[in-house]
């Protein structure tokens, strides 16, 4: 047992770190949440020159073939800066789906592209009345000579705007049970029929889609994986978009943390830094232990997705996801409190850590269903 | 013990609302926000106040002689808690000048001042803003350190106020400066009525994390202000702004209860019509359990509201115990708004302006604004130092209590 | 609108706080949490001579004709005293059952004798497997004749043990609708076939009791009210006994903050009050908060029992319980964290007002059902 | 970065589990508590310690010169974890002493002085209790008042100690007394190994609200301590209290884990065999939700506790940030047992000894013994001035500040 970092993975920490100083910082944010595509084709190229999006690809197809450890890592550091950018798409939605299920043709396609920062790819999941249950998908999938017929609505769809290809799930297979009749697709974003449109959501430094398909067709290269069974695959890439968005959200409360302690140092008040009154101190203290609980199930949900069987993998990625996220929805909220009038203005960055942290709450199953999936899964 | 109200409010209560739904403007829809401009918001308010004059049915518990209907405080809440529940948005420009200004006013000001600005507070003709804030006094109000020096017949005001809510709409300000530095903080304060046009007041919007700019900086250069706006004495400001308000507070308290109530039922709402899974959330057992404590956290409100009401309407005052209000309603919105979200999942995060949008955005937007609530009007913190140490009488801590020296 | 209490429930209030001081001080407390019985025949005489079992009661039957207001106005100082005593049980069980389905007969018989104070009552409602749902009775009464065999377990009756009569509802129609087929009979305690055995609970200053009926007959005068529509009264006796509760809680917990604001006063900890820290000062005041909140609801819900509709009631007693329970339940465990090690002692009184409040949370169904009840009848 | 245990460690907890079912006298359920009279629990206890020392898995982790046995903290660990799952009950009345009075005399004492005592430890000989405690001295724990003089070559001791762990078993006691009351206060402290047998010494126990007496008060009337029986030099007292037991503290945090990993399999065969309306409750989607966080936050508490173990065995000394770790326990043990509660309805009321008693009435004993949790071993409010002040690095509050000069 080490649970300790070894030094190569500080620095990649602290390569990341600085990464975002320079590329990222907070005046960068604030362009792209106003921004409509929300990234830089400089920025997405320089992200590709830190190898991060090869990271989880195996070797063969010129990845990296690191463990989802270290890009927590990354992802860590990314939520510290608030980062806008489709690298948590591509790499966790669009290249996972394809390590998932992808036959090796489709994996020599897609995943080498991505890795070397030509291609994009996200995950077409939630549908109109799911609520926030990613097992509730309804879109049907006609068949078609070798190939189906897409009709229908995916919503909140990461980065569909910047993606090449978007993995979509739909229905071959009549039923409510994810794990019969669902099957994946991988769809060209420009093909015909597509019409991908953005929302207007709370947090804009991660655009989310509604994407239209009207007939839409997949020749027999889309299908990804086997037929019917595409659930099994989903699951493993939800698990890992979750254990990616729970890093994201420690960082990003470890962050908002660090700001409200600064200012509760200088800020005066009763002739005393506020730092010093008990009702600051200990929202600062209470922070500190909900970020570091975070950070201890988030390395053991991490190390779990490669090193467990899928049952653990299941459990450690939900309990991580619940409690990750509502850490960074908390302590961003907290700090807020702390900062006073001045956290409640535009002008500080500390609202964006709210924004993303609670948008990432109700990413791929929000608390309620994650804390059934626990349940469910140690009972 | 009785919670109804007599017959005789309860027809006044009718005749007013059936007055009120002549007033409000076509195309008004109570379900929405209506006014992103301005401008037009503030003709509005001003068009609506002056037809609530006219209509008799302004200031009902103040005397005559000033405007007002020489009523009880009960018409007054009725007439509130009325429009706040039907077409509040339309009063809500004048939140600061009716809650805030005009109560000090009418209690603290001279019978000249008082001719002078309660008929045309009262006839919506002027917009009032507070200007208590500053960047270094935020909790601690009477770290104030807007000076005010006096010059002839004038004081000469430097200085800067921030998070003033309506000030870029107000035409007066009520505010509290600094007229002698050399005793102790909270000695050393007076309080103005400063007409907003006087030269040397620059008024910059602050935008909110909601993307709104609902409060603004306030700027003094050299603005002179004529001795004779001063309420009060030198130097009695900090007790004005402390005290003069808790009156009206408790007509604030009391329609808190009903505007909850119409959340609730829009809560009610959008759990019966929004799908999780494919089937209303309604029927989501913890989520059940989450409007339940909605709708206790509501009845709490109401039912506080209205005790601390009828202890002041039988001549009761409310003391610091008052504080309790200001918690009742934001810690519970924060929460709601909370739940609001939950309930619609992934939907939750859609703004205002998309066929995905849910009633209007209105959650969404309350969800961000809630945030606020517990550090406006001061903070839950400064809420509990108040009642710990002057309704349970604990002792100050000893930093405090050494400044008070 | 009148919120304000009266001159004579102001003096109702001081007669009955004079009362608990004088004839219930903690000392007496502790002996009845120890004996078997729970109070005397002294302190009963004394309570009637109070006019106490009387207060409910019809004028017509020898009672006050009072309403559920003055009622609570009385038992919130006996919740702050932790009052060891039938009385609970007698006036909002035993009799309320009959007020609210007794005829003309029964209610001579029953109502006089308790508001004389020479006859006491309980009602056996909760069973095995009912959880906390007061709605969920099973126990079969077979026609036998003009009356009824009753066979079967109730469970947390209280004070069965002290009752001369207890009320037990029981299925006269097969079903799982407690709206179609129960009925509520009058059983005398001493019957053969009845065994009442004291369960060890965890608050003993109010005992609960198992009760066996083995083919227990009850005569057609044991009848009350309906056949098979039992259930409406029994809300009705259920709302009240919710309210009452309540004020027990409040009156419990505005007890419990006293006793956490006086320490913290004068316990003196790094040279100071620890009333002077916020930690401490914060929690004091949320006490107050709470037990304020409490009360405005506990006011109302009391007044609507006598002067609003039924759903109105319902739902004013589930959200009072609710709330005035948690509060109390709450309070008293925050006034043990004021108190420190002390309050985690025997010899302090505190744990007293947590174990009654925590028994109050579960009694006539717990949270879980009252906010659900809430839901029902609001939405 | 892993997670698994060695092919060496795990062959470890098999040999030792193996080895430690053996042990375990006939009769012994670990589902219960089975040990009602203290004379027995310490028997117990004291065979079971040697069977352990005499097997050789007594402190794995000191040196055998000592009676250790040499190896790391993981066997430690391995070992603790074990009897904590299977049999903790054995082992509970050693927990001051190996939790606190072994790693203080270890790493505080002289050679003479472990030579004494550490073999009586792990042999299972002497209990000891550990006197920090006062009447005025809880959270506050440098106002420490029992007084020790010295007169020839004696301490003559005069005071009070509370809230005694397991003093009405011990043979020793680690003692914090004043032996300078003219210095700052946190200056003035010693640190004494006192034999409780020594004349003047009474033990009263003190029952608590679960009605069961695991504290005591300890009175010290003209008690004489040899000198050399002083831990450090004088003065010392302060830092020896705070900062030896920092080590073990995280053997304690390693094996939280798997105890609540325990209790939550407990949970859930309490969720599947209570009924509610007739159905196991575990099909109740708002219990479900508890359960989850339940077993969230047993999770936390357990890779908490394998990251700051895996820190100390790379050679990191655990800071301030073990605060942490009470806070993981204490708090969560609160709403779980609450939630236990909840689950068994009405029925948790009822506590051990009726046919209706659910799991013995552990959930209901620990319910109650829960409400000392966050008081005990340092207040969360401590733990989080700590956290605050020594890991964050917030000022002092003025008050506090100034009493260190």
């Amino acid at each position: 047992m080490d649970i300790n970092l070894n030094e190569d993975q500080v620095e990649m920490m602290r390569q990341a770190r600085r990464f975002c100083e320079n590329e990222t910082p907070m005046t960068f944010v604030r362009e792209m949440f106003e921004d409509e595509r929300g990234f830089t084709d400089d920025l997405w190229n320089k992200m590709v020159e830190m190898g991060w999006t090869a990271m989880l690809i195996p070797e063969q197809y010129g990845g990296l073939g690191m463990q989802m450890t270290d890009l927590m890592l990354v992802l860590m550091e990314h939520g510290r800066a608030v980062v806008p950018s489709p690298l948590f798409s591509t790499v966790l939605l669009g290249a996972e789906a394809i390590i998932a299920a992808g036959s090796d043709a489709q994996k020599e396609k897609y995943l080498t592209a991505i890795a070397e920062g030509s291609m994009r790819g996200t995950l077409a999941l939630h549908e109109p009345g799911s609520g926030a249950n990613p097992g509730y998908i309804q879109m049907e999938a006609r068949k078609d000579g070798d190939g189906f017929i897409l009709s229908g609505t995916k919503l909140f769809v990461t980065d569909a705007h910047a993606a090449d290809f978007i993995v979509c799930p739909a229905r071959t297979k009549a039923g409510i049970d994810p794990a019969d009749g669902i099957t994946l697709f991988i769809v060209d974003a420009k093909a015909p029929g597509v019409a991908i449109s953005q929302l207007p959501v709370i947090d804009r430094t991660r655009k989310l889609c509604a994407i239209e398909f009207k007939n839409v067709k997949v020749g027999k290269d889309g299908i990804l994986g086997e037929a019917n069974k595409g659930w099994s695959p989903l699951c493993k890439v939800i698990r890992k978009a979750c254990v990616g968005l729970a890093a994201e959200c420690i960082g990003a409360a470890e962050k908002a943390m660090e700001i409200a302690i600064e200012y509760a140092k200088v800020r005066v008040q009763f002739d005393q830094p506020i730092g010093s009154f008990q009702a600051i101190k200990h929202r600062c203290a209470q922070m500190y232990v909900e970020v570091e609980s975070g950070r201890s199930l988030l390395y053991y949900a991490a190390w779990a997705q490669d090193n467990t069987d899928e049952q653990e993998a299941a459990i450690a990625a939900s309990a991580a996801k619940v409690l990750c996220t509502e850490t960074g929805k908390n302590v961003a909220g907290s700090a807020i409190q702390v900062l006073g009038g001045i956290g409640f203005s535009w002008e500080h960055e500390i609202h964006f850590y709210l924004k993303r942290t609670k948008a990432s709450e109700l990413a791929f199953g929000d608390t309620l269903y994650h804390r059934e999936q626990v349940v469910s899964l140690t009972t | 013990m009785d919670y109804r109200f007599t017959v005789e409010q309860e027809a006044f209560r009718k005749e007013f609302a059936d007055w009120l739904a002549k007033q409000i403007p076509k195309g008004f829809d109570p379900s929405k926000r209506n006014y992103y401009d301005d401008d037009e918001w503030k003709a509005a308010y001003q068009k609506f106040q002056k037809s609530l004059f006219e209509g008799g049915y302004a200031a009902m518990h103040y005397e005559k002689e000033y405007g007002g209907q020489g009523k009880t405080m009960m018409e007054q809440v009725i007439v509130q808690q009325t429009i706040a529940t039907t077409c509040g948005e339309l009063s809500m420009p004048g939140g600061i000048t009716m809650g805030m200004a005009l109560p000090t006013i009418h209690s603290c000001c001279t019978e000249a001042q008082k001719r002078e600005h309660i008929p045309k507070i009262l006839d919506g003709t002027y917009i009032w803003c507070q200007g208590f804030s500053e960047p270094n006094a935020g909790s601690d109000v009477a770290n104030c350190a807007t000076r005010a020096v006096r010059k002839n017949g004038d004081y000469i005001i430097d200085g800067q106020k921030t998070w003033t809510s309506f000030a870029h709409m107000a035409d007066w300000c009520i505010l509290l400066v600094r007229t002698d530095p050399s005793v102790a903080k909270h000695k050393g304060l007076s309080y103005l009525l400063v007409n907003m046009k006087t030269p040397g007041i620059e008024v910059r919007p602050m935008v909110q994390l909601t993307e709104e700019a609902e409060f603004n900086e306030v700027f003094f250069d050299n603005v002179k202000v004529p001795v004779e706006n001063r309420v009060g004495e030198e130097g009695q400001g900090w007790m004005i702004a402390i005290t003069t308000l808790m009156f009206e507070r408790t007509i604030g308290d009391a329609i808190m209860g009903p505007m909850y109530e119409r959340n609730y039922k829009r809560l009610v709402d959008l759990a019966k019509s929004t799908l999780r899974e494919g089937k209303p959330v309604i029927e989501n057992p913890v989520i059940r359990q989450q409007l339940a404590q909605a709708y206790i956290e509501t009845m709490v409100l109401k039912y506080h509201g209205l005790r601390n009401l009828s202890k002041t309407l039988k001549g009761g005052i409310p003391g610091p115990e008052g504080s309790i209000g200001k918690l009742l309603w934001s810690e519970p919105n924060q929460r709601i708004t909370e739940n609001a979200l939950n309930m619609q999942g992934l939907n939750s995060q859609v703004m205002r302006g998309s066929p995905w949008t849910i009633q209007d955005g209105n959650w969404q937007y309350s969800y961000l604004r809630a945030k606020g609530n517990t550090i406006e009007a001061g903070s839950s913190e400064i809420q509990r130092n108040i009642i710990g140490e002057r309704c349970l009488l604990l002792p100050k801590d000893s930093s405090r209590e050494a400044r008070r020296k």
